[in-house]
């Protein structure tokens, strides 16, 4: 038996895959295994109902997706009401995405969402803080480490920051959020990106930008999930481009604990559990008992390998 | 309403841990045939593996488009049964090359695979008695149509098709849906017969003939919205197919909405799952 | 016949497409036509000799390349010397770009290669500012519209920044370009990503992590672009992922007056001279006479498309 | 030194402006055959189009190895032409498939076309008068050996082939070189006869009967490092073909370097253009 449990943000997971927000929900039960998961986490809620942007939502680039969904909900009473109590039947803990625009409907909504069921909140960051010019918050670490802090101090469940792949320096804001309390980060949500339709001039998503996701963004994700495990001491969950097993390796041998799969499972419904397995048949074929034993297990003996390329010229022989 | 809604936060409650027939499946079917039906439509057919489920008229495939030579399609694309044979463990799609994914898709030959996830969706619901019922079809709207006819007529339904298009040599399923049971009118724009006024008679003298109970309609806003003024001024029970763009195409990620009028307000429902049938009255066409 | 002439950052070019600093040299001449080319780009030159990154130099990623070449470099003096005279043979004009990791370095060198044959300056300020913690200059406004400032005295030759899109907030370091002084802008270079090799759990760079180009990037690149052109009022030109027609005008729509080709050369040794080709048939089919008339052609008038999508239903009738 | 030596700023100067013979040229060529040659390694060989310019030994081309079905080669690869047919405007490619790139490559089918980018690089230079010469190769070495048997012979050298592999069954080319005119001697790791010293008694054998006036190497460090004291021993000439990992194929991106001695310092050499092919005694192996 291969142990892929781990501890990450103040949870014991089963294993280190869970869904990425916004490309989970119920409407899968009938798909896979729930009860594979190491966790659950749900789409990202607002305190109020919003309808979410105008379409087209969403559009096909090399290798990945533009979303711009926006967020629609149903308000967070509607959510805690009926939702929450629909997980209690599994049982991988669930994790509840939650975002707001201003720092004080941000900490109510922690406070509403802080009810029995919940194991952890992950706070979507990337939104527009509306009291700082509509920047984002996790933009700038004073901003990250702020409004952590005040969610630190409105609920008593474990934080996740999720953090956005736009800041100019990740690891000073990973570092904002370990300051703030987070228990741990989420790197990262998807890269503002756009395309344009060049028959009809026009942007290919009816809100101009949008995020890209899937796998084009993993080289850039995968860089500052490395940068965010160097600079922060609590844990990293990676996400980005995750589509295969091999994929979450290369996020947990730079030190992530834990990986989301977003997109990929639009592509491969089960690609979730398919990533489970694989891993498990990874440590199996290269003899690794435990899955810690390969968080954050980059070798950069050969970083600077001899220019000599022996390996490289004997590969054919 | 005779449509079952589903509240996007009402989902079914202790779903079973694996799937189970009638649950979709990511499948790796086989292609069987392939043909050009004319100059714009193609037919493929696969064989299904043992014990998969099979659709129901209206529901839809999500379907992966290989890539390869410049062809890169990376989202799954939509495409409604066309024809279902659970008995032989086949299921057939109509469909019009447009773009990267059915493009793809063309190039597909007998014996290779091809990977399908499915069904999804909700399909089409009859009238609760045997009233005759009426298809408005135009397009591509046909191969979602298709199945409804053998469906309707196995429950006892009379089934009058009036198929619209560009011109008679575009006109699909006349002779399929004639042997299936169904009395087909056609109108085409070349013949000048597929204006709104004209289609909206041939609707009105069916309604008199005691022909029309329900309406179905698929493929054209501009026929949807005359359905649902000849069913709001009849009092008919009527059903819209729609399409959207989509990525998960369960439920989960809120690219397919569309808007529909829901006690004087707009919502947005998603056509993957609260769909791609609708009730004609509520779509804002 | 098709206008495909711009005026762009102080120069006449025959037509918008030009190679990527870093892809394009003189080893090419014969293996597609020179003339054709809008402008000639040379590779990054440095004031001293120097070696380069380890091998691994480059490893590929879905739709895309990560590089850590380095600068090798002769010099300035040699490459003065021996190549850009060598230039002289063609009509396109000659970009030389030029990096120093020190202000007074940066400007010694612009002041060396302000030489006949030379007609504009591309200054890649992607390179780590020694005086500035080893922050790239391009990483915040302030750096950025310092060091351009004293470029801009240190020659009477267009200057043209290239920026970095591993800033957080490009739109502001492209104002503080043009506030220094800059004529043009180039969006942009490579973006900061790294992979991993599983089986042996090195990193596939000698250099850990590396630059990401190719198509993958053109979403992120592209939105960029889009950014600098509003928020700048001198000429912007579009580098990243760019690797056909539909992909340059896709940068010229959102307001580019010129593109660069990088990456696509590597796969396609004539993409540069293809993509001329097919702008001008591009044109030619559409009815454009000028393609002056492309530039900054967005539609944004359906950006919030009703969501009836009759286009949408109607498509397939 | 015998072999032309470039300095990565000095280029052909004035270069003509469209393409001709002798310049590397973006081809689409066809498979024309396809075969395992054994357990690790197949042959591939392509038709060219007419008027296209061909490779020398020792030169290579830049495949675009097809994507599609979950192999997603970016980059080209590069591959030693194996056999050069001008008369019949063909060419041949003996390679090992070890990742994403040849196993795209292992799915082409006759009939198929190739996108191959090519001839590039610098070939083997013979030694000035007619001497013997000796080459010693290792596993896909030899496939870069292959074509300088016929050259050499065809230029009245005397040719030796010590081929080398882990064992007699993984030997390959040894009836193609007896054929083209090579006197071939096998040495395996299964048999005991591939160790460094057993191979240096071999060519100092050959010195002594005079047939080693010039030694070229392909496939293995230890071998180069082996083949560098003999022909430094005895001034013989010598020529090394390397590999590195390649973007550009024509000397613009500086990723494909290896180390060389040069005047007492190391340098950077591109193997893409200042080779694959270099002086035996510079490299540093
Ligand atoms: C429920 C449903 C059933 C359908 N049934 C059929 C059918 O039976 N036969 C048939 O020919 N077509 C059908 N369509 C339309 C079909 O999905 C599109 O023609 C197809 O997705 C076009 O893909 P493409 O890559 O060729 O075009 P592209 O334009 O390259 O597609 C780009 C993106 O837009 C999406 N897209 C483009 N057009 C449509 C559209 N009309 N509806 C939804 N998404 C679209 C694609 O899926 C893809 O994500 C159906 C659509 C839906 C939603
Ligand atoms: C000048 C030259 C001539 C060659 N001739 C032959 C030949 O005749 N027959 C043959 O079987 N092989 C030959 N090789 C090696 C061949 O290029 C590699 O086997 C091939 O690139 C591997 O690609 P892959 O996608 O299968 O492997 P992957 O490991 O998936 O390749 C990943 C990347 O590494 C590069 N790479 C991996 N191994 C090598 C290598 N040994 N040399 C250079 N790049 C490499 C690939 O090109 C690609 O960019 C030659 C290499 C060079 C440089
Ligand atoms: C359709 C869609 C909706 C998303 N919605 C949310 C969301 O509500 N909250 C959030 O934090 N991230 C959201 N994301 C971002 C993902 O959680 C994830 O960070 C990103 O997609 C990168 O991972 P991937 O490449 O595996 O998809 C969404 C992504 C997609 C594609
Ligand atoms: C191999 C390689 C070398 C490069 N060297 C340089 C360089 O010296 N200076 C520079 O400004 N950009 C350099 N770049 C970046 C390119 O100029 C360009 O900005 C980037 O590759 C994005 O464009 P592309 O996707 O078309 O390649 C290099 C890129 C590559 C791939
Ligand atoms: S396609 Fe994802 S919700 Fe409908
Ligand atoms: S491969 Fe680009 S320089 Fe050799």
């Amino acid at each position: 038996m291969i142990d892929l449990s781990v501890s990450c943000g103040g949870l014991a997971l089963a294993n280190p895959v869970m869904p990425a927000s916004g490309t989970f929900g119920l409407e899968q039960a009938g798909i896979f295994d729930f009860e594979r998961l190491g966790a659950f986490v749900t789409k990202t809620i607002t305190p109020d109902k919003r309808l979410g942007n105008p379409t087209p939502r969403v559009s096909e680039v090399p290798r990945g997706m533009l979303n711009s969904i926006g967020i629609p909900s149903k308000g967070a009473d509607a959510f805690v009401r009926d939702v929450i109590p629909r997980f209690a039947q599994w049982r991988p803990p669930l994790v509840v995405s939650i975002s707001a625009n201003t720092p004080d409907a941000f900490a109510d909504l922690a406070r509403t969402v802080s009810v029995a069921g919940v194991a952890a909140i992950e706070i979507n960051i990337s939104c527009p803080n509306l009291e700082d010019d509509g920047k984002a918050f996790a933009m700038r670490p004073e901003s990250t480490r702020e409004i952590v802090r005040r969610l630190r101090d409105a609920t008593a469940l474990p934080l996740w920051a999720k953090l956005t792949p736009n800041a100019g320096d990740v690891g000073a804001v990973a570092q904002a959020a370990e300051e703030g309390g987070a228990d741990a980060l989420v790197v990262a949500n998807t890269i503002l990106a756009m395309s344009v339709d060049v028959d009809t001039r026009r942007p290919s998503l009816g809100n101009v930008m949008g995020g890209l996701s899937g796998p084009a963004v993993k080289p850039i994700i995968l860089r500052m999930a490395y940068q965010c495990a160097r600079a922060a001491t609590i844990p990293v969950i990676g996400c980005g481009g995750i589509a295969t097993a091999k994929d979450a390796l290369e996020f947990l041998i730079v030190g992530c604990r834990a990986v989301q799969v977003g997109t990929a499972s639009f592509i491969h419904p089960s690609a979730l559990v398919d990533v489970i397995d694989d891993l498990e048949d990874h440590c199996r074929a290269n003899g690794i008992a435990r899955i810690e034993d390969v968080i954050g297990s980059l070798d950069l003996t050969q970083a600077e390998r001899d220019m000599i390329g022996d390996a490289a010229l004997e590969a054919h022989a | 309403m005779m449509m079952p809604m589903l509240d996007p936060d009402v989902v079914p409650p202790a779903a079973p841990a694996r799937p189970v027939p009638g649950r979709p499946l990511e499948i790796e079917a086989l292609v069987r045939e392939h043909v050009c039906v004319n100059d714009e439509y193609r037919y493929l057919s696969l064989d299904l593996p043992d014990g998969v489920p099979h659709a129901r008229p209206g529901q839809f495939y999500h379907l992966l488009c290989p890539g390869g030579d410049g062809l890169e399609p990376f989202f799954r694309r939509p495409m409604s049964v066309y024809r279902v044979e659970p008995e032989r463990n086949r299921v057939g799609f109509l469909y019009k090359v447009t773009g990267t994914g059915t493009a793809a898709m063309a190039r597909l030959w007998p014996g290779d695979g091809f990977n399908i996830f499915g069904p999804l969706g909700i399909g089409f619901t009859l009238p609760a008695d045997t009233a005759p019922i009426v298809l408005l079809g135009r397009g591509v709207g046909l191969a979602t149509m298709g199945p409804l006819v053998p469906f309707a007529r196995e429950n006892g339904h009379r089934v009058t098709a009036v198929l619209s298009a560009r011109a008679p040599e575009l006109l699909m399923s006349v002779e399929e849906m004639r042997i299936a049971g169904a009395d087909v009118l056609t109108v085409t724009d070349s013949e000048g017969t597929s204006a709104v006024p004209h289609v909206e008679g041939l609707l009105e003298d069916l309604v008199a003939q005691g022909r029309c109970g329900a309406l179905y309609v698929c493929g054209s806003s501009r026929l949807t919205r005359l359905a649902q003024s000849v069913a709001a001024r009849h009092g008919l029970f009527g059903e819209v197919a729609l399409e959207q763009q989509m990525a998960c195409g369960v439920g989960v990620c809120f690219c397919c909405v569309r808007p529909f009028r829901e006690n004087g307000e707009t919502v947005h429902r998603r056509v993957c799952c609260e769909g791609p049938v609708f009730p004609l009255a509520e779509a804002l066409a």
